[in-house]
């Protein structure tokens, strides 16, 4: 119903659409949902089932300093509601990651997150002063919580003292918008929100998958032969939920909020909680057509409701 | 590659325990190549989220078709399927066999579903050689007379003897090959070209065969997979390289390696 | 097959049933399996549809010192693959239980354990001086993780020092066996299970429920009252199985094993895992003939796989 | 209580967009008393784990019957059922409502799947008395006939005025009640037992009234349930004690609660 004082739209002018693009740091995303790292490969590999132009960003999969072959097989089994992975990281590294997919990157119109970890401190600083010079290469999301990866990874997750200073090393390398991804298996994620506001970072990304384990009762042996793995899936959502909720009661830092959006139903509930921008991670191998209606799905939403703009809806939960 | 939203067109039955579920696939249909696979989403799968890869066993504008045997929670889900339920699709996915060499006589072997994954290439092949094919039991071994119409010498194996050999496939193929001068260095041997697809024991003891004797096989592999199209890195095998060996994704880089890339685990 | 050189059973014996007793600090369960407190209310309410001599062990409803009115409505809501809860520990206080529930429990020939907590550390101490004397009193389940009570609670679960007196406390109170439930939202779980052993407790118990949230899109409101909640149910399993192997790890002490069990392969699990006995959850809200078929289901697999023991699996996990 | 893991019997459309979901059930058929429920597990939910309560409609050792609108995910998920198809259920659930007081008048007011909740009712009760039905529009108003065959006499209401009286459910009551004598402390309508059951507003409404003019309204309540069986305590509502309130579960103190208990939140 129209209040009554409101002034008509004069008539046949197109229905408003509500702006959809957000920013984190210095990146502007054309709308706010991105891919989860690890979850569609370095871009080409969904090139022909995903129109990539229509994403809010790109977010590629993990890469160290150098190459690397991460774990042995199998890397992932199927859960109730989800999957456990333990890829371990493998990747062509910083500079064959230049080489091998910059250059189908390059000529897309949207920007490029790229996900780094690494074994050390100073992996962390490597990678950024490889890439940095790319201009493909739009902002870092800072891996500082892979479970399947013996070498410092999550380590740095859950101390925050460390992982503090795993995003100032990063922060004095480059000018592009940092965004350190946050470890789930924390009792006060908060303190690690509020650590990477004053270390600098511009965003946080919320959540990694969470560590679990599954065992063959035939054989006895784990289901991955890393042993461990994360768990990852519609399963996790209402975790993703408070985890993000808490992080935004503690930064005003944007959130990238990730972790069993199937729906857009799911991405909305995301922001209404706090996140300004949300990732699609496990609902591209269910289903490639997920990204494109996540976007569309929200859009509708904003609409619906009466919103000029995405980010009239973030942080917006009644708690 | 191609996703398409589409619908069941028949299911049925087929030989044993295999039945055939052939779905309208418009898009995916006309690019099919031999040796190439389809990922499903099935529907009714309650809390279970990743997709299920299928061979393609026959593929043209009507439809695609695939062989299966209920093994598992997802096929177990796939039985109650009927013309005109939603079904989404991926493909085809993975290379496929290559082209069969100048001078060289195919052979064909296969066990289970195998068999399946193997008939666009015997219908393509310019020439049409040997067929192998293991099973346990007579009804194990699926198509015979499909192979045999195409022009193709079908040599069953089985376990209980019921059809054809009594052993595994190798118990007709070696005997075969003797004869052909294995061993011998006999041009007849080098010559061959095969296209496997079937259990890892079978694809391994004709990568062996292959590489013993200086022949070529190209082997499909089978592999658990997630995403199916090169992305999550989760159905690597060991390939070789000059020095050393590097992961290849099965669904990407495979399913078919010619039997000198493979390092078995 | 039967080995060449093994003695076949006289002809017409019995075939060996397994023995499946397991042993909780000083309490025998006659099975490895009972129910996880909250998802059976206080033992009648299941008592025509359970056969409750069945059950290795019931475990009763959070009993605090005092009768408690908990959260507002509503208090559940179903997610994929699980459910959240924010009851907030309502019931009739442990003098209330003694008075309601005792005269209903004493017949029954099966250990009851009592899942006690406080609002703060002497709270525990007090449920424990009301309920000693009762025999119908196995054990007692201190609950260190509800993450739906803001008082004290979930706070004693995520901080190793003040986990440790509350278990200190009760052990000055009690002989029976004390069965810390440790929170599932630390980053090393293995640390307070040192610290229960250190502590002088009986067993420990993995998991609670997971702290999450779910937010209604069109209200802006948490779908519950409490705002948030714990994840329970086939979700949490793997992430269940993994804290049961990091703490079995480090600890001697048995451990009761949970989270999302619905069938015998899932209690396997647990067991393969590290864990002594098992309890069910939220599957007597689906199924209430789950527990029954969890039991006839391990000792099927124990009778299959030729062992004489349920002991004889704990802990066997090749990794 | 029970739970019974059996089958179908019948499933069709009843009127509108409500359907009637009969299931065999031996042990709890005979047990059943009007006003109590089932809690029924729906196959194929996917993910979802939690059984819904479903009033029981019909009930004798044939079978029970429900009643119901997919209006969601579980509701929906029960359309494709068949006859033959496995079902869960358990109950009879409840306490449902008491016999009607010595010289009382019955009254009976529902709304949507409330008249399925009251047909036991209005067949056992040794009186017949008016039954106040309420709906949007004519085909909302469910199994007015076999009520009028029992001997009730039906006043229906719809908001669109389609069918009886323009309005809600209290539309038609209303001037009944005053009619009766209402508010001048006659006889009339302290002799007044309701039986209702339908959405929130209209028990509010109804226990209202009740309070107002000193007659006895027995509102069966609906709350969001888990276990059905009063562990979780999921269901509560406020009842009015001595000295405050407790919580009552609906499930296992309810779900009929007389409309003095309740304090409305
Ligand atoms: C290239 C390729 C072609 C195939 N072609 C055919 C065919 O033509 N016909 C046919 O019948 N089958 C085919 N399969 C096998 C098929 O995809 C199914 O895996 C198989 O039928 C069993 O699936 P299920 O869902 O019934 O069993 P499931 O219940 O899924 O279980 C089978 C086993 O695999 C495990 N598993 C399943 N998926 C994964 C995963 N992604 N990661 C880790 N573990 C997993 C399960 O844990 C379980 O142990 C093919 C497989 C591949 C890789
Ligand atoms: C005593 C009683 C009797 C009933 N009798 C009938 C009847 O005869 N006929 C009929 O059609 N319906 C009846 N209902 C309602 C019925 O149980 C279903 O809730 C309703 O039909 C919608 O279920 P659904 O699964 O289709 O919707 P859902 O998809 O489950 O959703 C409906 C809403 O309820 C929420 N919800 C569902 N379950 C829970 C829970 N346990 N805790 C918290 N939130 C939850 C969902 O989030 C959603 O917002 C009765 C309910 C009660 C309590
Ligand atoms: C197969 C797979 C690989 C992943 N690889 C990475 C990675 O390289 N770096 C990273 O930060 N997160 C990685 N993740 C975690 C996801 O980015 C995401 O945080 C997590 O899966 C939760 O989101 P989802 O439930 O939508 O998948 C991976 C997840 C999966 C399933
Ligand atoms: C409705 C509900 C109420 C619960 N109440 C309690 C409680 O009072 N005390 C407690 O220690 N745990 C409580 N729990 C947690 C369970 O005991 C159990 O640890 C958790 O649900 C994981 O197991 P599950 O997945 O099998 O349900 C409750 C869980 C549910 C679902
Ligand atoms: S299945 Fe994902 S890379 Fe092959
Ligand atoms: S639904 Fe569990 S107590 Fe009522």
């Amino acid at each position: 119903m129209e209040p009554e004082n409101s002034t008509p739209p004069p008539p046949n002018s197109p229905p408003k659409q509500p702006a959809m693009a957000v920013r984190i740091g210095s990146m502007t995303m054309r709308n706010p949902v991105t891919v989860a790292s690890g979850t569609f490969g370095y871009g080409p590999e969904y090139a022909d089932l995903v129109d990539l132009n229509r994403l809010g960003a790109i977010t590629v999969k993990g890469i160290g300093p150098e190459e690397h072959i991460g774990n042995p097989t199998p890397r992932t089994f199927e859960t109730r509601g989800g999957m456990l992975n333990a890829i371990g990281l493998p990747g062509p590294g910083a500079q064959g990651f230049i080489d091998k997919y910059v250059p189908f990157l390059a000529p897309y119109n949207v920007p490029v997150i790229v996900n780094i970890w690494g074994k050390n401190m100073d992996d962390y600083g490597k990678v950024v002063e490889i890439l940095d010079d790319e201009e493909t290469v739009s902002a870092y999301e800072i891996n500082l919580s892979c479970p399947n990866v013996k070498e410092g990874g999550s380590a740095f997750g859950t101390d925050t003292d460390s992982f503090s200073r795993v995003i100032e090393l990063v922060r004095g390398k480059t000018q592009k918008p940092i965004i350190p991804k946050l470890a789930p298996n924390v009792s006060d994620i908060g303190a690690f929100a509020k650590a990477a506001e004053d270390s600098g970072a511009d965003a946080i990304s919320i959540m990694n998958s969470y560590p679990a384990m599954a065992i063959n009762i035939d054989t006895l042996e784990p289901e991955l032969a890393n042993r461990t793995g994360g768990l990852s899936g519609p399963a996790i959502k209402p975790i993703a939920i408070k985890l993000v909720w808490d992080a935004a009661k503690a930064t005003k830092l944007p959130i990238i909020g990730m972790g069993g959006i199937y729906e857009p139903e799911d991405a909305i509930e995301f922001m209404i909680a706090g996140a300004t921008a949300v990732a699609v991670g496990t609902a591209n191998f269910t289903d490639p057509s997920t990204v494109a209606r996540v976007i569309d799905g929200i859009e509708d939403y904003l609409e619906q409701k009466g919103h000029s703009s995405v980010a009239d809806i973030v942080g917006t939960v009644k708690a | 590659m191609k996703q398409e939203k589409t619908t069941v067109v028949e299911h049925h039955n087929f030989q044993g325990d295999y039945r055939i579920l052939r779905m309208a696939a418009p898009e995916i249909g006309p690019l099919v190549k031999p040796g190439q696979f389809l990922h499903l989403l099935i529907p009714h799968l309650g809390d279970r989220i990743l997709r299920r890869p299928f061979s393609i066993y026959k593929a043209d504008t009507g439809g695609v078709s695939i062989l299966y045997k209920p093994v598992g929670r997802g096929t177990e889900s796939m039985i109650p399927l009927r013309p005109g339920d939603a079904v989404d699709i991926i493909g085809p996915l993975g290379n496929g066999f290559p082209a069969l060499g100048n001078n060289k006589l195919p052979v064909l072997v296969a066990g289970g579903y195998g068999n399946a994954a193997l008939y666009l290439k015997a219908k393509e092949s310019p020439v049409k050689g040997v067929a192998f094919f293991g099973g346990r039991t007579a009804e194990d071994i699926l198509c015979i007379e499909e192979f045999q119409v195409l022009g193709w010498d079908v040599r069953p194996a089985t376990d209980d003897g019921s059809l054809g050999t009594k052993g595994l496939v190798t118990a007709a193929f070696d005997p075969w090959m003797q004869e052909l001068g294995a061993g011998s260095g006999a041009q007849g041997v080098e010559k061959l070209e095969l296209f496997v697809c079937g259990p890892n024991p079978m694809l391994k003891a004709m990568g062996d065969r292959a590489i013993k004797h200086g022949f070529t096989a190209w082997l499909s592999m089978d592999k658990n997979m997630a995403c199916g199209v090169g992305a999550c890195l989760t159905c690597v095998i060991k390939r070789r390289t000059t020095n050393g060996w590097e992961w290849a994704r099965c669904c990407k880089d495979g399913p078919v390696f010619e039997s000198r890339e493979i390092i078995w685990e």
